[in-house]
């Protein structure tokens, strides 16, 4: 009974979220008086609360209540246990839930299963014994932003990493799969691969003493929107913002307007609320009876200056954008 | 003509303690009040109440004919009341001036900024009155405690109030200091300041005071006309008996139980040398600063030898911390009592037991039963007062708490006794008693040794007295030619008069 | 310094003083009735067995580490370094298991190294003396790199079951975690109650100077007090990894909060001499309590965070009314 | 406490101590000294004017606050809440000059938050009588809390530019927050050493009864420190959200074991009655320089966590063995 430890870059029984009606037809019919929980990380980052606002949609769309908690703050492991600990007695059928690690939810994972209520981990931190994880793929994110540089930036250069708080999942996939990918022609050097712990302050200040040392500078990738703005603002008190690239992940929505003033470069949106309706309706589809792979991906895609209008605006149905990006990439 | 101060039925209860019941009595302007009574008798009570660190739970005060009511010291202060208190109410990281100047400095540019210089000008001159050679701008934690007392004193002479009250102010002070705070006292009398005068060293009071009030269990036992007094008149009055006036009696046997061989410490001891033998009572007499308290510490493994060695029973003993003087059977009775002594917030019994708890354990645990028998039997031995075991010890009046590290002792069942000011705040009656329980100490076997700036106590007590001057023993005087002015002679730096300088061989 | 003497002359009268502990005690006991029973009229369930049972075991944890943490609080110190203790010897008792080593041995081990970072800190506050807050504010961060590197940053997967059910079974229906903290407990009260050790660390904190002139083993006693804190963070780590299966180096984040919190609502002064084991305790639990109850409650996090705030404020002040009144 | 008596026999003379306080500073200055030539020989431009202007700018938002920490401390207090202060004071500055309230308006209204949080701190410590480190990690979570529930969780953008150079700016080629913390430093120091404040403030840290006895208005100076502290994370996120451009509700994570570590390092005692203004300023600027030596030298996260820790213990011996040979 013990699945092998899940990763979620790699899990060959996956399924790209575009395709679940295909693949599994309409929405089935529920039980009567299903009711679904979800836990998060936090609220404290807009990432997290848009993915709520995607639970919340879905499950007014299907007639489901939800009830969204999250951790008092990120790294506050037993406090996020003890929530959905409280989910599971208070007999929700499913839980979604975003671990602040790999392992703090693990005890939930196995209550959960004795109790027969599913459970998917959606994005972020893997819970290894994770039956089902709905989310994009982490290390994708540095890979887009590497390839970006490549395309936009033949000539190569240096580059800097700003990480997340040490030793969490997504920092360390997203700026493994930004180093491997932009090492691979030779061109590019990554001078620089300093911790910035999700904290604007902090990369304000690495990205200040980067830029120094290297005026010579090209770009900068950052785990995450709230440290890019900050190095933003670095960037443009060493008056480089025309010379240096800055790009973010998430796409969280002050990313999008600095982006349109043309000051962040780009960000790499993993697109939280479709990601909360797709784990939502995964989920349902669960208590439902069908079965699922054990992966379904979610879109994330690079928005730059040029086509930013695409994903965001008004009359934009990302939903639908996203659709085609699937069906082209297909 | 109206008193300057008066008192009028005040009583103050602490949560089952009824620490004053009903004291009424006068100061008149320019009279020099003497506040007598045993130890807890309240007498620190009063006077807290009177400037205003306490509220009275019933009665009130007239400062010349005038109603007032503290609720805090500043007020207080504010109607012309200084006060001294027993214990010394200094803030270490700071100089000598800035405590004396503490919660009301003296400032320029309007309040704005304080004048350093202008405080330690002033500072100086206060100081100068008793002894001069204090510096207003040195850290107070540098000074020794007799010098800090004196700091005390001139804080109080800074403020021109009308009324000074001084509990205690000379419990560490040298009879030559005592000289020249009287003749203060006596200055300010003159001027028309009122001074109550706490005490527990009667010569002095009897000596300077024109009235005096005697308290007892909280309440006002009597005045004394100290005119036509005698001590025993007094002390009748204080502890409600008759006191025997007892005369010094020998235990010293011919065994050597401890040996100090040329003793030096870092700061001030040198070349320190003597015999102490099994009942021996041995006194060290000396000025403030001649190195007595270091001496002690040195025996006691507080402070560390560089130079020198202790023998014990024919053996020499390395003593690194006080744990080694304990096992070795020794065992200190510090001078700061309230620093070096007690734990505040446990109890009388634990602050008894603590240098021997292993002994009321076994197998690790300590046996309550066993605890609170010695508990009984050692401070019923010691006769503290309330009788209350499981008491914080802070709630107690000094004299208590002396007593109780003395039972420390006691219950460690070390053989050998350091007492360093042992009588230091400690009132007539108690005295007496912890004067016999140094006798029956050494009746017992025990060898002591009694450090005392207090001459006449050093001779009631001592087999053999050893004059320290400077860090060095200057003298060793037999029992058969103990006087004070042979001590005095002794201590005195220049004055190398008469008998040979013979450090014990 | 959080006893003004303004207030001083309304101390404890003799009869009191001697059940003075138990009293106040008394006043933490009535802080969690009163949460427990405002949860209950708001939360159908709450007062189910199984919540109950559920608030002692997620307290468990936090108990665990706030009883080393009294130790260190009465004998005049404190113990940030708690949480990145418990990390390391996490991650090498995960190690050790999966390579192998019997059940037992791991467990020895992994509370040796936590008795070891204790040691640490006691050395350096007791014989280099420096502050407590700074050697472990030090540590904290020295300790938690450590974990770090000696894992790269990953977690440690895959404990392997026998080790498991010691720390996560159930023994005559009550959770492992909750009984290995309530014999801990029991240890630490006889520790402190009726022990020279417990004495010893009163007295050192009550009035260091006075105790090392009573010949009581200063260094030592502090010693002690770290050692034993380190090694309550090690088993608290050990009962988490039970649970969790797994052992991460970011593991016990701000657990030195909640530890100290607890401690101070039970009673324990942080100016040293006094503390309360059955009140550190209850401490404990009150914190589960509010976490537990505001969760069923569905509060929103922001406003939880409120909550707890707001309670450690009012718990002190009821704290400091009972003691006015004593 | 964290000096244990067996040393006590080395005591101060006289004379020496009367210079203490700049001898403890020298001893800072020798260890930034020792950093900065290590640095220099690793890091090539280590030494540039342009850097070391850097690390002061990068120093400055930690020492201002450092200064409020370091009166409070001497106070006998401490301050955990300073960072979740500053958040609120950052929020609510943000939004009044979004809604276009006049700059100096908005400023005065950041302050003023600042100050109130740091008197209801004050209040609790001083008239309820609560332990400082427990009503500041009360107030930790409360302040932070009120300051997400304010912007429900979001971080203000687009601050004014007219604001931005008034915080970001360079006057005569030195960065604005160093010249603001510079004066701002100078003040703290003409208070603590000149003025009666500055007295009261040693007093009742030093002795809080003597300081009673001797009629120091105890309430009011601990207040006024608390005070000071609030207004100065507020100045601290006023710099920040200069520099940033944004405010969050977020912002001043664990700002207050930066500030306590740079006082400490500086010199004060968490006992209470001694602290440095000059040494704090050279605390931060130690830490300062670290942080920005060992990113220049690109160390792995890891290993930049074990030297922050490694410093601070290694700052406080050295300070402890200065003090030793005094
Ligand atoms: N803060 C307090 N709380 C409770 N009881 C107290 C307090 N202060 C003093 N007492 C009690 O009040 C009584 C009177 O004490 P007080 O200090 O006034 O005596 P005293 O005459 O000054 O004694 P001594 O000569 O030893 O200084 C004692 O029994 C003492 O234990
Ligand atoms: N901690 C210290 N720092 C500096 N000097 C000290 C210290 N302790 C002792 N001394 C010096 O050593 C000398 C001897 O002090 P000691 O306390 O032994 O004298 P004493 O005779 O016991 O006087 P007292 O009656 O005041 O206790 C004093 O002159 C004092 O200046
Ligand atoms: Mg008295
Ligand atoms: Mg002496």
């Amino acid at each position: 009974q013990e699945l092998a430890p899940l990763n979620s870059d790699t899990e060959k029984d996956r399924m790209d979220w575009s395709q679940l009606e295909a693949k599994l037809g309409a929405f089935p019919k529920l039980p009567e008086g299903t009711k679904a929980g979800a836990v998060s990380k936090t609220l404290t980052n807009e990432y997290w609360r848009s993915l709520g606002e995607g639970y919340t949609k879905f499950g007014d769309k299907a007639g489901v209540p939800v009830v969204y908690q999250a951790a008092q703050s990120e790294g506050d492991q037993l406090g996020q246990l003890t929530i959905a600990e409280g989910l599971i007695t208070q007999g929700y059928n499913v839980l979604l839930v975003s671990p602040q690690t790999d392992a703090n939810l693990q005890p939930v994972i196995e209550q959960a299963k004795a109790a027969g209520i599913p459970v998917v981990n959606v994005n972020d931190a893997v819970i290894p014994q994770a039956e089902h994880y709905v989310g994009n793929v982490q290390r994708d994110n540095g890979v887009r932003v590497a390839k970006w540089f490549i395309e936009n930036r033949p000539e190569g250069g240096k580059v800097a990493i700003v990480e997340g708080q040490a030793g969490v999942y997504a920092a360390v996939q997203r700026t493994d799969g930004f180093k491997a990918t932009i090492s691979e022609g030779g061109k590019f050097e990554v001078v620089a691969s300093v911790p910035g712990n999700w904290d604007r302050q902090t990369s304000y200040d690495a990205a200040t003493n980067i830029l120094q040392q290297h005026p010579d500078l090209i770009g900068f990738y950052a785990n995450n929107d709230g440290m890019a703005l900050g190095i933003v603002e670095a960037v443009k008190a060493a008056g480089l913002q025309d010379k240096v690239a800055v790009f973010g992940t998430d796409g969280i929505s002050d990313a999008y307007t600095s982006i349109k003033a043309g000051e962040l470069t780009g960000t790499v949106d993993s697109f939280p609320v479709l990601t909360g309706e797709v784990a939502l309706e995964s989920a349902l589809r669960l208590v439902a009876g069908q079965k699922l792979p054990r992966v379904v991906a979610t879109p994330q895609a690079l928005i730059t200056k040029d086509n930013v209008a695409r994903y965001q605006g008004e009359g934009v149905d990302v939903r639908a954008v996203l659709m085609e990006d699937a069906a082209a990439a297909n | 003509m109206t008193p300057r101060l008066r008192f009028e039925a005040i009583s103050k209860s602490f949560p089952g303690v009824n620490a004053l019941s009903d004291v009424s009595f006068d100061v008149a302007p320019g009279e020099i009040h003497g506040l007598l009574g045993e130890n807890g008798a309240g007498k620190s009570t009063l006077l807290r109440i009177l400037s205003g660190v306490f509220r009275p739970t019933s009665g009130s005060m007239f400062v010349d004919g005038e109603n007032v009511s503290f609720r805090k010291p500043m007020d207080a202060r504010g109607a012309g009341i200084a006060m001294i208190h027993q214990e010394l109410q200094q803030v270490p990281h700071m100089s000598v001036a800035q405590n004396m100047f503490l919660g009301h400095p003296l400032t320029t540019v309007g309040g704005l900024f304080v004048s350093r210089r202008e405080q330690e000008r002033r500072a100086a001159e206060a100081l100068s009155m008793i002894e001069p050679g204090i510096d207003p701008a040195a850290p107070i934690s540098s000074l020794k405690v007799a010098q800090r007392q004196i700091v005390e004193i001139a804080r109080a002479l800074l403020d021109r109030a009308r009324i000074i009250a001084m509990d205690e102010p000379t419990s560490s002070l040298t009879p030559s200091e005592f000289e020249r705070l009287a003749e203060v006292i006596t200055k300010l009398s003159a001027s028309g300041v009122s001074i109550i005068y706490v005490s527990h060293k009667m010569d002095e009071v009897l000596r300077i005071c024109q009235r005096a009030s005697v308290m007892r269990d909280g309440k006002l036992a009597g005045a004394v006309d100290v005119q036509t007094a005698s001590h025993q008149d007094v002390i009748t009055m204080m502890v409600g008996r008759e006191l025997m006036q007892e005369q010094h009696v020998s235990h010293v046997t011919a065994t050597v139980k401890l040996e100090a061989r040329g003793l030096s410490s870092l700061t001030k001891i040198r070349d320190a040398s003597f015999k102490l033998h099994r009942g021996e009572v041995l006194g060290i007499a000396g000025l403030v600063g001649s190195g007595r308290t270091e001496l002690l510490r040195l025996l006691a493994g507080a402070d560390r030898l560089t130079a020198g060695a202790i023998d014990i029973d024919g053996k020499t003993v390395n003593l690194r911390n006080p744990r080694d003087a304990i096992s070795a059977g020794i065992g200190l009775v510090p001078e700061e009592r309230k620093r070096e002594g007690i734990i505040p917030v446990r109890s009388v019994t634990i602050n008894m037991a603590l240098a021997s708890l292993g002994s009321f354990s076994k197998a690790g645990i300590i046996q309550g039963g066993k605890l609170r028998n010695t508990a009984e039997d050692l401070l019923r031995r010691v006769n503290l007062r309330p009788f209350q075991l499981d008491r914080p010890i802070r709630l107690f009046s000094g004299g208590n708490q002396q007593k109780a590290i003395i039972a420390r002792w006691l219950a460690s069942k070390s053989q050998i006794l350091l007492f360093d000011e042992p009588t230091r705040g400690i009132d007539v009656g108690a005295k007496a008693e912890i004067y016999h329980l140094i006798e029956a100490l050494a009746a017992d076997g025990h060898s002591i040794v009694v450090v005392s700036s207090e001459l006449p106590e050093v001779i009631r007590l001592s087999d053999r007295v050893l004059v320290m001057r400077d860090g060095q023993i200057a003298a060793e005087i037999a029992r058969a030619d103990l006087t004070e002015s042979a001590i005095v002679a002794h201590a005195i730096p220049g004055a190398n008069t008469g008998r040979t300088p013979a450090p014990a061989a | 310094m959080s006893n003004s003497p303004a207030a001083a002359d309304t101390k404890l009268s003799p009869v009191f003083a001697r059940f003075s502990f138990s009293l106040r005690d008394a006043g933490t006991l009535i802080g969690l009735v009163v949460i427990m029973a405002v949860f209950s009229t708001l939360v159908p369930g709450f007062l189910s067995e199984r919540n109950l049972v559920n608030i002692l075991q997620q307290s468990s944890i936090n108990a665990c580490l706030a009883l080393g943490m009294t130790l260190v609080i009465i004998s005049g110190g404190i113990d940030l370094s708690v949480g990145p203790t418990a990390a390391i010897s996490a991650v090498i008792t995960a190690t050790l298991l999966l390579s192998g080593t019997p059940v037992p041995l791991a467990i020895l081990a992994g509370l040796g190294i936590g008795m070891a970072c204790g040691f640490i800190n006691g050395i350096l506050v007791a014989y280099v003396g420096l502050q407590p807050f700074i050697v472990t504010l030090g540590t904290l961060s020295t300790y938690r790199a450590l974990a770090l590197i000696y894992t790269g940053g990953n977690p440690v997967l895959g404990i392997p079951a026998g080790f498991r059910s010691l720390f996560n079974g159930n023994l005559f229906g009550i959770p492992m975690p909750v009984l290995i903290v309530a014999v801990v407990a029991l240890a630490a009260w006889v520790l402190l109650k009726k022990t020279p050790i417990g004495e010893y660390l009163l007295a050192v904190g009550g009035n260091e100077e006075a105790a090392y002139v009573a010949g009581v083993p200063i260094a030592r006693t502090k010693i002690t007090a770290y050692v034993i804190s380190g090694g309550l963070a090690a088993l608290a780590s050990l009962i988490l990894i039970g649970r969790l299966g797994a052992a991460e180096p970011i593991l016990g984040n701000l657990w030195e909060l909640d530890a100290i919190a607890a401690a101070a609502i039970g009673g324990a002064s942080l100016m040293g001499g006094k503390g309360s084991i059955l009140g550190t305790i209850l401490g404990a639990i009150i914190l589960g309590t509010m976490r537990n109850g505001l969760t069923l409650m569905n509060v929103q996090a922001f406003y939880q965070l409120l909550a707890t705030g707001l309670i450690i404020l009012v718990a002190m002040m009821i704290d400091r009314a009972t003691r006015g009144r004593e």
